[in-house]
């Protein structure tokens, strides 16, 4: 029914250097297959993904933002994601209240060990952006 | 002496109609309750009754908020960079006396030494038609500095409202033109005259905010270093830019590049003397403080660019009384300047 | 009263658009102190590279696509025309990104604006050349300029200093002013390294020690806003009068030409009544807001 | 009520207790106040309370030094406490002169409800819930829901909580839950791309005067992040794209921040309704994490704070 495009959807994934981008790893190198989409961008800690970066990701066409972080608890500076949590929430509730669907952001915990998991988020993140189609938000011109 | 015109005020629309066939034509406009000039939808005049001034002055159809300078792209080949045109001639209804007169304030700085060509190619193509003031708001004191709320010789044609009619007074060539193939247009009688004459001297003695402004370079000339007068002066400013973005004679623009998906663009927008980083240099600002950003917005206006252009950049009309934030009320200031410097002095 | 006219200022190819940029090539970058680059440029048009011509102590709005412009003095001097040079300080954005550039690279010029240096005025007198760290930068084009025609000019002293001898710009070229018979040289630096032999002191210090008769005598002063302020009083108490002294400038600017507003001083604008002052044309405002 | 409050500053100000007082003097525009600091005994004869102090005086008390007397109605109340969790003022500082305030009148709701600008309107009159204009002479009445400010329709704490003096009684605030949300609950309403649509127009008219920010209590950074040029994460000049940028950032920095005082979208030259932004963000900050701004001086500030349980739903 759907007409295959040429798009593929470009996915900014801020992924926490302790876990997720090990975990992003892992699923590489143990050969999980997942969507290529996800340009990694390395960070410190899920706390320093400062919602800016989130809104600066969409603005400059990336289709949709990944966060990922430690599981709550396992945080290398104790309370780094907790933090991150509760500012994504606010970011993502914000982002949908002003019409940003809400599946251009998502966030998960992945650990080190979790290559399967990173692998499955990453494909499922693709694949809800593939449904809402290429992220024009910012395209118009306008004044 | 050139005879005047006139026009009964329900063929405005028609003569609207005629002027649209050349020009893209802007008049008085409320969107979500802010005035402002914009395409006029080819019927309406309710202006004509609600319209007092807009909230953003018509500097902004030739200064626009942001305006895109050039884009560019690199190929192979090196840079290619392409210019917007703007070629549509325009012609703005209903300008107020005091933003006429902002207009031609910026036109002396854009064009002297070095034109500036986005300004001025708007500017060459857009003709004013001035629309006399019935009702001054009380923040209004226009005729402090020697504008007339019912005259103006900075557009090209100027109506006055002499109740059921308009008076029309041709001002440059290129208005008189103008009115040439229309055939609503009536000559006007000694009467009308007489008529235009009564409402110029009521409409001028509504403008009841005045301010003393002989004198008034010489005096913050003489109070420059009072610091203890400009910080109280400057205490409740919260430094935003109300004021100068909304002066019909504030021109200041900031210059930067966008580069989106290999698509680039470089932009000019306004800019404000009230913000803080407006003079930062790597290693210095020397308007870092809140009161010398406030003196340098008072003095560039009443001594600065009255040194350069020999009169004051300000025509009273009141909007940044009416629009500040926290009610900082300029003439308040020019009232109350220091004869002499009372104080420590800077630095 | 501006020292030139500016509705005499020569236009250079007027084009109609001001805010246009011309595409300027890189061929050379030369590192003269861990934050300064010195760029060597020319036209990418053929025309433009014949006909440039501008003059010492004027500036430049070199641009790169995409991150902005910013505001340079043309530190060469147009005794000598081949290409043009700009010293770059990394400040900020668009100058890091300058920093990144490797040669080849394009960029956009705008110029040349403001002022010049009085050349005629200069002639036949003594000058004093005060500079502070990157200020060198419009003091060398006025320095080789006077240079390249040595016998219109008087006596020629360069007082020179930086922070430390590693944030000395164009070391190449003072060592051969030093070796010059006919240039007082003086170089200082506010703290030696152990290497160091020079002097050492803050420039204005420097100024009163060695003391340069005023007599027939202009001096150029260019440094950081502090050492300006301070050099003033010291020329003074050697009898210079504020018209034999003369600054350059430097302020935040947009536009170059006079219009985006920022760069004043009282009426005056940097960009377009400068850069180049006299002392007794903004003496008032010295202390005030620079 | 003017009369208790001026002795009261003079005698602060006497008895050496402050350096400064901040408050309300009459403005130049009619039915208008502005802010007055001052250090003069003399001066704080012309302070006033009226239905008309609008402006969030918490605001300046960053900026002056010394000890500082200041007026604070509810909402200003809250800012001040916010600012002293925020660690930006020291509680032993400031001498809180509370205000009891059951809601301010917005001009320009009356100005659209006679028709009339401002300085045409002849007199406001508020008694009880009811408010009588007047205009050429004849008297309109409205109910106080219809001209009061949306957020103070909203308010939840009329009287300051945290105060050192009270000039007058304890007031209840004339709330109107319907019509606080009213625009909120419209948006709402709307599917995504509507949304998305109605504030690309809204921010296309924005021309980034920064009076909101300006304007704003909780926007105490030395340093605004569309100011910083290293990098560049919001272009300085108005697209649009960028103000909503700024705007929708802006929110998220003042969240547990923003007390409602409903100053961004009063000084707005462009009549953006930033409020239903702001007032958004602070019921989502509410809903999700039980916090309201300002009414705990001793909580951390909420960005600070954490739950090990919360907002899990939305991680995967």
């Amino acid at each position: 029914m759907e007409r295959k495009s040429e798009w593929e959807p470009a996915i900014a994934g801020f992924l926490c250097k302790w876990c997720s981008y090990a975990g992003a790893d892992l699923a590489g190198t143990s050969r999980k297959k997942y969507p290529a989409n996800v340009r990694v961008l390395k960070v410190p800690c899920s706390g320093r993904v400062d919602p800016l970066l989130i809104l600066k990701a969409l603005r400059l066409g990336f289709d949709g933002v990944l966060i990922s972080g430690c599981h709550p608890g396992d945080c290398h500076y104790q309370a780094g994601n907790y933090r991150a949590r509760r500012r994504i929430a606010l970011t993502k509730k914000l982002l949908e209240y002003i019409g940003i669907p809400e599946e251009r952001v998502q966030a998960s915990w992945v650990s080190a060990s979790e290559g399967a998991k990173f692998a499955q988020v990453a494909a499922d993140v693709a694949k809800d952006i593939e449904k809402i189609g290429p992220n024009k938000l910012f395209a118009e011109e306008g004044r | 002496m050139t005879t005047k015109k006139k026009i009964s005020k329900k063929d405005i629309g028609k003569l609207l109609g005629i002027w649209s066939q050349w020009f893209s034509v802007l008049v008085p406009s409320k969107e979500e309750n802010v005035a402002k000039m914009v395409g006029w939808d080819g019927k309406d005049v309710s202006f004509l009754v609600w319209y007092r001034n807009t909230v953003v002055p018509p500097k902004a159809n030739f200064l626009p908020p942001v305006e895109k300078m050039f884009s560019f792209q690199q190929n192979r080949h090196g840079y290619h960079v392409e210019v917007p045109q703007d070629e549509q001639k325009r012609l703005i209804f209903g300008i107020r006396p005091c933003d006429a007169r902002g207009i031609t304030m910026i036109d002396k700085v854009f064009v002297e030494t070095y034109e500036d060509c986005y300004y001025l190619s708007k500017r060459k193509n857009t003709v004013l038609i001035g629309l006399s003031c019935t009702n001054p708001y009380d923040s209004c004191f226009c005729t402090s500095l020697g504008v007339k709320p019912t005259e103006s010789a900075d557009v090209d044609l100027m109506f006055t409202d002499i109740g059921d009619e308009f008076l029309i007074e041709e001002v440059t060539d290129k208005g008189k033109e103008l009115l040439a193939s229309a055939g609503m247009v009536k000559e006007a009688t000694k009467a009308d005259d007489a008529k235009a004459k009564t409402v110029q001297a009521t409409v001028s003695g509504m403008v009841i905010r005045k301010v003393d402004t002989k004198d008034i370079a010489r005096k913050l000339q003489a109070c420059f270093s009072d610091r203890d007068y400009w910080e109280k002066v400057a205490a409740k400013c919260i430094s935003c830019g109300v004021c100068t973005f909304l002066c019909p004679t504030c021109f200041c623009f900031d210059i930067c590049d966008e580069l989106v998906k290999k698509q680039g663009a470089r932009y000019r927008g306004w800019d404000s003397c009230s913000f803080r980083l407006y003079t930062k240099m790597p290693m210095e600002n020397p308007r870092e403080e809140k009161w010398r950003r406030v003196r340098q917005k008072v003095c560039h206006k009443y001594q600065f660019y009255p040194m350069n252009f020999d009169v004051a950049a300000c025509t009273g009309c009141g909007r940044c009384i009416r629009l500040c934030p926290v009610n900082w009320d300029v003439t308040q200031i020019l009232s109350s300047l220091p004869a002499s410097v009372t104080s420590r002095g800077d630095k | 009263m501006p020292i030139t006219d500016i509705s005499q200022r020569k236009k250079f190819l007027d084009q109609g658009n001001v805010y246009l940029p011309h595409i300027v090539v890189i061929d050379r970058i030369i590192e003269e102190t861990p934050s300064v680059t010195t760029i060597h440029f020319n036209f990418k048009d053929e025309k433009l590279r014949e006909g440039f011509t501008f003059e010492s102590g004027q500036f430049a709005e070199l641009s790169i696509f995409g991150i902005g412009e910013a505001t340079f003095c043309i530190s060469s001097s147009p005794t000598r025309n081949e290409h043009l040079e700009c010293a770059i300080n990394r400040v900020g954005l668009v100058t890091n990104a300058m920093h990144r550039l490797s040669v080849g690279a394009e960029i956009g010029f705008r110029g040349p604006y403001g002022n010049s240096f009085p050349l005629e005025l200069m002639r036949g007198k003594n000058l004093v050349f005060v500079g502070g760290g990157i200020g060198l930068a419009p003091l060398r084009s006025l320095i080789w300029n006077v240079l390249d025609n040595r016998d219109k000019y008087g006596n020629v002293d360069i007082i020179y200093g930086a922070r430390s001898p590693a944030d000395l710009c164009f070391k190449y070229e003072l060592d051969s002013w030093s070796r010059d018979k006919t240039v007082n040289m003086i170089t200082t630096v506010d703290k030696g390294d152990g290497k160091w032999t020079g002097k050492e002191g803050f420039v204005p210090a420097v100024l009163e020690q060695v003391a340069p008769s005023a007599k027939n005598a202009m001096a150029v002063v260019c440094g950081p806003p502090i050492m300006i302020r301070l050099t003033f009083p010291v020329l003074e108490k050697l009898g210079f009068i504020p018209e034999q002294m003369i600054t350059t400038l430097e302020k935040r600017m947009k536009c170059g030409i006079g219009k985006c507003g920022r760069c004043n001083i009282g009426n005056l604008y940097v960009c377009r009544d400068g850069p180049v002052f006299t002392y007794a044309q903004i003496r008032n405002f010295l202390s005030d807001e620079y | 009520m003017e009369q208790e409050l001026r002795k009261e500053a003079r005698k602060l100000l006497e008895e050496g207790k402050v350096d400064h007082i901040i408050g309300f003097a009459p403005g130049s525009l009619k039915f208008s106040t502005t802010p007055l600091i001052t250090k003069e005994k003399e001066e704080v004869a012309s302070l006033v309370i009226n239905r008309f102090m609008v402006n969030n005086l918490a605001k300046f008390l960053t900026e002056i030094p010394g000890r500082v007397g200041i007026v604070a109605k509810g909402c200003d109340g809250r800012s001040i406490v916010s600012l002293i969790q925020d660690n930006q003022v020291v509680r032993e500082n400031v001498v809180i002169i509370g205000v009891p305030c059951s809601g301010l009148i917005d001009i320009a709701k009356v100005e659209k409800l006679v028709g009339k600008d401002r300085d045409e309107i002849d007199d406001i009159a508020l008694q009880g819930e009811k408010v009588t204009v007047t205009v050429d002479g004849k008297r309109k009445d409205f109910p106080a829901k219809e001209v009061f400010f949306e957020h103070c329709l909203g308010c939840e704490f009329s009287t300051p909580q945290e105060h050192d003096t009270l000039i007058g009684e304890r007031v209840a605030a004339v709330g109107h839950e319907e019509l606080n949300r009213k625009r909120i609950k419209e948006l709402k309403d709307m599917a995504p791309k509507q949304r998305w649509a109605f504030w690309k127009e809204q921010f296309t008219r924005c021309i980034r005067c920064y009076a909101c920010r300006q304007v704003c209590p909780a926007c105490f950074c030395e340093r605004c992040f569309v100011e910083e040029s290293q990098p560049q994460w919001v272009s300085p000049v108005p697209k649009w794209q960028d103000n909503l940028v700024f705007q929708v950032i802006r929110n998220i920095h003042v969240a547990g921040r923003c007390t409602d005082c409903g100053e961004c979208e009063r000084v707005c030259p462009q009549n953006i309704p930033l409020r239903s932004l702001s007032k958004e963000m602070s019921d989502l900050v509410d809903e999700m994490f039980h916090y309201k701004a300002g009414t705990d001086k001793n909580a951390p500030s909420l960005m600070t704070a954490y739950e090990h349980a919360e907002a899990e739903d939305l991680f995967r």
